[in-house]
């Protein structure tokens, strides 16, 4: 029955994989943020605001990694209806979710410096904008349909149609903020990044990578957890009648 | 050069704050479905 | 305004009701018409019919959801100016219980809403041990089958009793077993100087009870006190 | 008295925490609603602060009203109307004590949502403080109206569409003095608290009279 042997071996692999990839999550952070903070120079122009480069721009990538990830699983449910998929694409979304709202609040903490406004309808940070609403869409959807396998589907659906629609919105977006081309805005990011400021920036990524696999690994042994319980519970309400006989066959 | 250690002090909070949230409702989900279905054990084996 | 906290139902017992030419209509056609029936405190009254017949209709009529186009209904005995309806319990196709909630907390609310402070009110847990569910109390009731939510909503008839029982096929979907506990608890009931009033097709072991045929294609009243 | 209430009370909140995010749809709803706007009239931020409190109420107006329609659907699908029809307390009671729930779950977290929203409308604090006391005297109106809607469309199939179509025009009131009051916030001909009253007035009005009026909606479903 590989359908069920494979939820207990995952439990097996993620209780060996978790420490290690928190471990090195962890290790990776901390490099990253002494790096930041103690080794790379100021930027000439924005000066010790480019800081929150290395938490923003990270934030971006781990949110289209995730929703990456996400459209991965829902292949896996769609296609191959592997039974774990759906328990990833789920644990996936939240993190997601998580990612992006970071990415959007520290973004606008660095434009508040740069511009004077908390939010500017910039091209970049009105895509991870419409992102992170899809994220609360397909949340929404895993919250309200309650039966496991049907949720699985639907969301899968939603996920690769929101991946087809990604690539149009980013171009949309961009068309509308040219076309709106008002004085205030500028392009975030600016110029290309110093290699003294590349690493710290690569280190900080990799180490968000490495926490949310860890974080993802554990969101789907919660997942794998609470569909048993699930189930064991309907089956044992079903059984509990041992006073009245004609229950079960009913 | 502005300083700006308060918008970075208040970006690298609200991170913080957002990546602890999700690690402690992972793990306390955790353990509360590990109680959960340990009790289940329990009740299955006595009844 | 009659006073919002009802004085508990039986300070002085119900002792009958009775019934003079009801007739209830439902989009504008007279489903029942001309029923009469008399019951003293311990009677019950078989409301028999074939489908269509109007059976639900009057039960629900009874129980204040719809309007008695003519006729009336007779309390004597019991807390003045509380209407039948709130000395009654109705249960009907649907259980009033919310899935999402388990089997204790849907009969703790149910306690509260109905609120009468009556010493024979059982606990939940109580009530659930009565239809035999007692282990069944923190499972959602959505994880329940068809059988025990209809004996959790059985089961609020023992978390607010009320004098008045309104039953509108009660066994559906009820086994041997407990159709044999319910029997029992509506006779307790009747004991108790309950009445109850119960629409079915299928035997509910209701010993001398009055019956009332009403039939769709006469659409007259032929029943009368047995 | 208050212990049947209570308890409606308690299990409404009870049942929208496990069914998942009741309350949350709403916020969400709202903020796609205001985040949309801008794509429609462009970043420019002047122009958009200026409209900032005209986004965010109609955005309010709407996310409360269409979270409505269930309010009554679920209890007479499952019959728990019926018993409160048949419960010693009135039904009207039944019908507040369900608006106040919803108006906690859904109401609540959108005042508390929409000045944060307005930042990216780019409206300064003095606007932001106004659309937030406007929603919170403003609300309670559009749950009560919203719910004669709602016990007018229980049962039926596509209510939701049907109610907003039936109640809409009667929140205009709500609406004008509502976003009048936000705008006041910031400064203008009209002091702020000349529209707020009114606003409050009007809440006033729709708390006395909106629960009689669901309250026989509900009851005339039946007949």
């Amino acid at each position: 029955m590989l359908k069920y042997a494979n939820p207990t071996n995952f439990l097996a692999l993620a209780a060996r994989l978790i420490p290690w990839l928190a471990g090195a999550a962890a290790l990776a952070l901390a490099v990253g943020l002494y790096l930041t903070f103690f080794v790379a120079p100021d930027d000439y122009q924005q000066g010790a605001s480019v800081k929150i480069m290395y938490l923003h721009v990270p934030a971006a990538w781990l949110g289209m990694m995730c929703y990456m990830v996400m459209t991965s699983a829902a292949l896996g449910t769609l296609v191959w209806r592997h039974p774990l998929a759906d328990a990833a694409q789920k644990a996936a979304a939240p993190l997601g979710a998580a990612f992006t709202l970071v990415c959007l609040v520290t973004g606008s903490m660095w434009g508040k410096p740069m511009w004077g406004t908390w939010w500017v309808w910039d091209a970049r940070l009105t895509s991870v904008l419409v992102l992170f609403l899809i994220y609360l869409g397909l949340i929404g959807l895993w919250q309200t349909i309650e039966e496991p396998a049907q949720a699985a589907r639907a969301a899968a659906i939603l996920t690769l149609v929101g991946v087809v629609n990604i690539p149009i919105i980013k171009f949309s977006v961009d068309w509308w903020n040219t076309l709106h081309q008002s004085a205030s805005v500028f392009r975030l990011g600016g110029p290309t990044i110093a290699p003294s400021m590349l690493w710290p920036l690569l280190i900080m990524a990799l180490g968000f990578t490495l926490l949310f696999f860890a974080l993802h690994l554990m969101a789907i042994r919660n997942e794998i957890l609470s569909r048993r319980l699930r189930r064991l519970s309907i089956t044992a309400a079903a059984a509990e009648d041992p006073e009245v006989a004609g229950e079960a066959a009913l | 050069m502005k300083d700006y250690t308060f918008y970075i002090a208040a970006a690298y909070g609200f991170a913080a704050l957002v990546v602890v949230t999700v690690i402690a409702k992972i793990m306390l989900d955790y353990r509360a479905l590990r109680q959960k279905l340990t009790r289940f054990d329990n009740k299955e084996r006595n009844r | 305004m009659p006073p919002v906290e009802a004085r508990s139902p039986n300070t002085q017992a119900l002792q009958g009701i009775s019934a003079k030419g009801l007739r209830v209509d439902r989009g504008g056609r007279a489903i029942v018409r001309g029923v009469d029936f008399d019951l003293r405190a311990g009677e019950a009254l078989l409301v028999l019919g074939r489908n269509g017949a109007g059976k639900s209709t009057l039960l629900r009529a009874l129980a204040g959801f719809l309007p008695l186009r003519e006729g009336e209904v007779q309390l004597d005995g019991g807390a003045e100016e509380t209407s039948l309806a709130e000395q009654a319990h109705y249960v009907g196709h649907a259980d009033g219980l919310k899935a999402a909630l388990t089997a204790l907390e849907n009969l703790q609310f149910w306690a509260r809403m109905l609120k009468c402070a009556s010493a024979t009110a059982l606990s939940p847990e109580g009530a659930l041990e009565q239809v035999g569910l007692a282990r069944l109390g923190d499972f959602p009731v959505g994880y329940l089958s068809a059988g025990q939510k209809r004996r959790v909503a059985l089961a609020r008839l023992f978390v607010a009793p009320r004098p008045i029982w309104l039953l509108d096929e009660p066994a559906t979907a009820l086994d041997v077993g407990s159709q044999q506990k319910f029997a029992e608890a509506m006779a307790a009931h009747r004991a108790g100087g309950g009445f109850i009033l119960a629409a079915t097709h299928a035997p509910l072991g209701l010993v001398g009870a009055k019956e009332l045929r009403l039939d769709a294609r006469r659409a007259r009243d032929v029943g009368g006190a047995a | 008295m208050s212990s049947p209430l209570l308890a409606l009370f308690g299990r409404e909140l009870r049942i929208a925490r496990s069914v998942g995010g009741g309350g949350a749809m709403g916020v969400v709803f709202f903020l796609i609603l205001v985040s949309l706007t801008p794509f429609a009239i462009g970043p420019d931020l002047n122009l958009l602060s200026r409209i900032g409190p005209a986004i965010l109420w109609i955005a309010a107006l709407l996310s409360t009203l269409l979270g409505l329609d269930r309010l009554f659907q679920a209890d007479a699908d499952d019959g728990s109307l019926d018993l409160f029809v048949m419960s010693s307390t009135p039904l009207e009671l039944v019908v507040l004590t369900k608006c106040a729930a919803h108006w906690t779950l859904t109401a609540l977290p959108l005042i508390a949502a929409a000045p944060l929203l307005g930042l990216t409308l780019g409206m300064e604090p003095a606007a932001l403080a106004g659309v937030a006391a406007s929603l919170l005297a403003g609300t309670p109106a559009l749950t009560l109206l919203g719910a004669i809607g709602a016990g007018l469309t229980a049962g039926l199939r596509r209510g939701g569409l049907l109610m907003a179509v039936l109640i809409l025009p009667l929140t205009t009131p709500v609406l004008i003095f509502g976003v009048a009051s936000a705008s006041a916030a910031s400064g203008g001909t009209v002091p702020f608290h000349t529209p707020f009253l009114i606003l409050c007035g009007l809440s006033l009005m729709a708390v006395a009279g909106a629960p009689f009026a669901a309250a026989a909606a509900l009851r005339a479903r039946e007949a």
